[in-house]
């Protein structure tokens, strides 16, 4: 019953025809925002495989949905927008609240459920918040959080405002009614959302094409007559860019604009799914891993010389220090005091 | 001191409010051009623009997301809705969301909103358009709950809720629009949980809000003739509920009816039944009595409606009932 | 603040442009067809106009919607299907539960809360239910039978039957999350259902243009590869032809058809928004009676010589005394008993 | 006799009835290839296929409007919820369609559909994801709620809801899917609306249901030690409500204390508690008691987690307050 090779190929190859491979060698850009890229890129994933080594020791708890393979998302679409413009996420939102600037330790003593989490520990994994950087939350209710975007860019647009709000799900959330009433407003009202589906071509075990009756996501942003683009989600620049033509729509003309980024998640659906092999080969995992975000665009700032081997092995030490501050942080915060429980009802 | 409706008390706590704070807006079905549908924003889109009062279309758990949204960004949105039948659309999104989101981020964000429009039963129309769902809001830790059944206590309550700075659900009754009473019309804020016994008396304390608290007043004026001195208290919020007051009525009177509306299982009438018994066991002469809505969905035909429905006459027997079981 | 007539003119020229009217002056067809069609429509019209009245008097309480001005949609899609079909409506449906094959007796009955009424009294107006005709209800939450209609579509090709379901419901219910939701599964899972979308240009007072972001509703099939048509909902043979397209489809392929039949209310949204005067003029209303669905058949009717007008008299005059029989019964019917109340929770 | 675990007993009678009763089906989020996500559907896709094993998209309110037109039309419905909290989403469907369609229609169409799967917290899971609603559906006239403590009463009782000609929540746990127990492997059905007595006691009845039942045990347990002779009642279904099971208890015990995981304002426990003062007031040595969840929103944090939930120390608090009130 297992989805078979002949499946995953279709996949692969539908992102090498369809989507608009801009392979973008970076060639002009600046290198240190390519580096500033990778770092966040790389900060994701070793932050993820920490949180996991947390978790297998039971200093986490609750469902954990790592976003490692995913990481050119957060980290493109992040660097394209400014520190005041919003961001809001679904329950896999580590990387997005990560690119957003948030502190790691906050996170990760947040996920340790400690007093000097985010939320004080109130909100674990699926619920980081950070208003000191404009990151409206991580939301649980698969779809739940669209309409709340949609509202962000009410305000914005309602206090002449040239902000925008980027809001991340994936797609599963796709057929949720929320998305269609939110889809219809933002147009209708010309709101600057910009909505960033993380198509990773499963929901929980399901497979996109037994979710969807259209397989072309992107293509539903014509029955709202939104401006709608697929993207690599494998690739940073492209996620970049194509973020930075939103961007500049939503905040030249106030209009939203929803982005398929096609992308892929290497572990299981969350840590209680961790083989994630009923619904897929692990062939397909394995060619999916050839198209690593990480790895791909290292070597693409090696080939350019905007990196070097050295640097490379010293971002690497950079940001593990990071995560291992982060845990050294989360471990030393207390549990919250049981006072806490009643506040902030 | 003036005289006005119900639906005027609203509107015009609804103006007054949006003239003080440029970031008070009023979201919902027809509540622009159409001035609502039982009129409750009459000249607001006049006054205030399209910008501020919002016509949306019928997208409930869409437009009531839009209000969490702008509301955890600063705005103070109060969303219309056209009953609160189809709030149970934005249920999610009133409960997992505008309910959370405080807790959930350590208070790091608030959430201001109104959410309000008409409750429970009007005139035949049938089941799904008949609900009372304050026990449904009540359920849950995050929102308050506030169903006004006077026009002075319908401005002075919204002004409050509006200002409030988390969600805060008004439940209004189609039957009282035209209701009229008394209304300061200077500045007039009545807070947040806090009762108000309507009519003092000695015998039997009744328990009732919104609309049935005028069922509840004429059976204490018919029950008057009889020489029982009821007392009538008005929660007026239920969430969070003047526990105090409700209880001090009961301390002198020793038996209590508890009136609703709506469904009697787990009813607010429940938890009004229960509070009272753990608080004042030892001072009840009777154990409180509820008269709620019959346990049946609401039916279409006139004579079967008024069946289903708490009617004066099944208050009178409800306190006839506290008073001479023992 | 009114609706101007330059929108007024757009709607009606919109529909002449847009719509492919098959003006099917029925040449070819079987003048009984052709008389039962007719018959129908007015049959609805003479129905409607009667209760209107009895609201006034106080014998039909509630909400009570007319359908006057859109009786062509009923009727003619609804001689499209075969009697074991269903179909299912929102709280406008006395046109739909008439043409459904419903006797009118019943119906007068259940809309002034009798004993004899569909439902004992218990439903009223906007919850028409016939289990003998297969007519699966009103339903007064504006989106809320979608689904339902889907499920419908579901259990016949679960039992491998070749029925097909009739969804009907108003522009006003196409931004509902539901519809979103419903669409897809009745495509991904390729289920004979036909939604069609009675198109009035307004949504109590709001029309269109002020709550979808696209004008040409049957556009939106597309997000989920739906069949989607536009048809002409004044002209009884353009829909059902149209209808009868989707049926095809649905009774052999097992597909769905999304129609949005371009149509007018000519009364207000209900009895308690009597002169529908606030959001549209009164031109644009006399406009659009032009087209009357009625006057305009029977013309063409009588050009072809199908028709003649002594038989147009005898048909008024057969379907008027079918209404009086109608509030002869409902008036002779009693009051529900209360034990009633207590039945079929 | 077989030892099963819960899980597994309500895996037999999905298969049993699926064997049965061509009719049946099961739809829901990864209930086939995946089996549920908590493994209920274990075997089911492979030994029925996919035609009535059905995975659908992440949209609870269409599908089980989906379940609801299946059932009007003769099929019978087994609609999993991957957990409770997502039918808050379906909750229009469920409350002013499946529950009302019967009515608003005279009898003509009833809608045999059972809705199923985990409610209440389980362990970390935070604000969103843990929420106890049996209350909600309870409140509704044409829903019946079930929701089993024992992999013997999940079995029995599965089966009579999937066989009941109208709407049945049946609210699973997900802490109890691994719980152990005694399971007839004969046919086995147990009726709707019939409680049981799980601990059989004279000094104090204790009311629980679902995972709060084994609190309610242990706790009876370790009364035991001090003397403390409690009585344990499982409504096991919520409604109807086994009046009788319940009042006999307290009849016998005078003295009664409610558990439940949700929150307090009315919830079942402020049904059950006035209620039985309704009914039995005058035998009643203390009022009745109530161990509710605290009223705030589910926090992540483990050990504020564990303070907001029902504990066996505070059942033991309450079960002395009851008795040595007075
Ligand atoms: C309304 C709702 N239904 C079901 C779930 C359970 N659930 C959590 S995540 C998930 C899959 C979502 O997949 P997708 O949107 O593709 O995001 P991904 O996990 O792939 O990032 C499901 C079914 C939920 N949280 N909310
Ligand atoms: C969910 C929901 N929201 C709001 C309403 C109130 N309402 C009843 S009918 C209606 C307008 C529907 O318009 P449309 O779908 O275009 O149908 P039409 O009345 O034009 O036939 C509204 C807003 C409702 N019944 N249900
Ligand atoms: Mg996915
Ligand atoms: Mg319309």
């Amino acid at each position: 019953m297992k989805r078979n090779l002949k499946g995953s190929r279709r996949v692969a190859e539908k992102d090498k025809d369809r989507v608009s491979s801009r392979a973008a060698k970076g060639a002009g850009m600046d290198a240190r925002v390519m580096r500033h890229l990778l770092r966040q890129m790389l900060l994701i994933r070793r932050f993820e495989e920490k949180a996991a080594e947390m978790y297998a020791l039971g200093k986490i708890g609750g469902f954990l949905h790592l976003y490692i393979g995913q990481e050119a998302v957060a980290a493109g679409a992040m660097s394209a927008i400014r520190e005041d413009d919003y961001a809001i996420s679904h329950y896999r939102e580590h990387g997005h609240c990560l690119a957003k600037g948030t502190d790691p330790q906050r996170i990760m003593a947040e996920l340790f459920g400690r007093h000097g989490g985010l939320s004080k520990g109130k909100g674990g994994s699926m619920h980081l918040f950070d208003r000191a950087h404009n990151f409206l939350g991580g939301h649980a209710i698969v779809g739940g959080h669209i309409p709340i975007a949609t509202g962000v860019g009410f305000a914005i647009k309602y206090e002449g405002k040239d902000q925008v709000v980027l809001c991340f799900f994936g797609d599963g959330a796709v057929n949720q009614g929320v998305l269609h009433e939110s889809f219809n407003l933002a147009m209708l009202w010309k709101l600057p959302v910009i909505y960033i589906c993380e198509n990773n071509w499963y929901a929980m075990g399901t497979p996109l094409e037994k979710a969807s009756a259209v397989q072309d996501l992107y293509k539903k942003a014509a029955a709202y007559e939104m401006p709608g683009e697929p993207v690599d989600g494998m690739d940073v620049l492209a996620v970049r860019e194509c973020v930075g033509r939103a961007v500049a729509r939503a905040r030249g003309e106030s209009l939203p604009t929803f982005i398929e980024a096609r992308t892929y998640r290497y572990r299981g659906h969350s840590m209680r799914d961790p083989s994630a092999a009923i619904y897929r080969t692990r062939e397909e995992v394995e060619e999916q891993k050839k198209r690593d975000p990480i790895v791909r665009f290292q070597q693409c700032l090696m080939e350019q010389g905007a990196l070097d081997e050295d640097e490379w092995r010293k971002m690497d030490k950079e940001v593990t220090d990071v995560v291992d501050e982060a845990v050294a942080y989360a471990d030393a915060s207390p549990e919250p005091p049981l006072g806490v429980l009643y506040e902030d009802v | 001191m003036a005289q006005m409706a119900y639906r005027d008390a609203l509107n015009q706590a609804l103006r007054e409010e949006m003239a003080r704070d440029p970031r008070v807006f009023l979201m919902g079905e027809e509540v622009g051009l159409y001035e609502g549908a039982y009129k409750v924003s009459k000249g607001l889109l006049q006054e205030f623009g399209p910008k501020r009062v919002i016509d949306t279309p019928i997208a409930e758990a869409g437009f009531t997301g839009v209000g969490i949204g702008a509301a955890m960004v600063g705005l103070r949105p109060v969303i219309e809705m056209m009953t609160f039948n189809f709030a149970i659309l934005a249920l999610d999104q009133i409960v997992n969301h505008a309910a959370k989101i405080s807790y959930m981020s350590g208070g790091q964000y608030r959430v201001p909103i109104v959410i309000r429009g008409p409750g429970g039963a009007a005139f035949q129309l049938a089941a799904q358009h008949s609900q009372s769902m304050e026990s449904y809001f009540c359920h849950v830790p995050g929102l308050k709950v506030v169903m006004p059944a006077t026009p002075a206590d319908a401005k002075g309550l919204l002004k409050s809720a509006i200002r409030d700075d988390g969600p805060v659900i008004f439940i209004e009754s189609e039957v009282l629009y035209g209701f009229r009473g008394e209304v300061d019309e200077e500045e007039h804020l009545i807070p947040l949980g806090v009762a108000e016994v309507k009519r003092p008396g000695e015998d039997v304390t009744i328990v009732a809000w919104s609309k049935t608290l005028h069922l509840a007043l004429e059976a204490a004026e018919a029950l008057e003739q009889e020489g029982v001195s009821c007392e009538v208290v008005d929660p007026r919020t239920l969430r969070p509920l003047d526990k105090e007051t409700i209880l001090n009525s009961v301390r002198k009177t020793n038996r209590v009816v508890v009136l609703e509306e709506g469904a009697r299982f787990s009813g607010v009438g429940a938890e009004l039944a229960s509070l009272i018994s753990e608080e004042v066991f030892d001072l009840l002469d009777a154990p409180v009595y509820r008269v709620p809505g019959i346990d049946v969905p609401m039916p279409y035909a006139r004579n079967l409606e008024r069946a289903k429905i708490p009617t004066k006459e099944r208050v009178i027997e409800a306190v006839h009932h506290v008073l001479y079981r023992q």
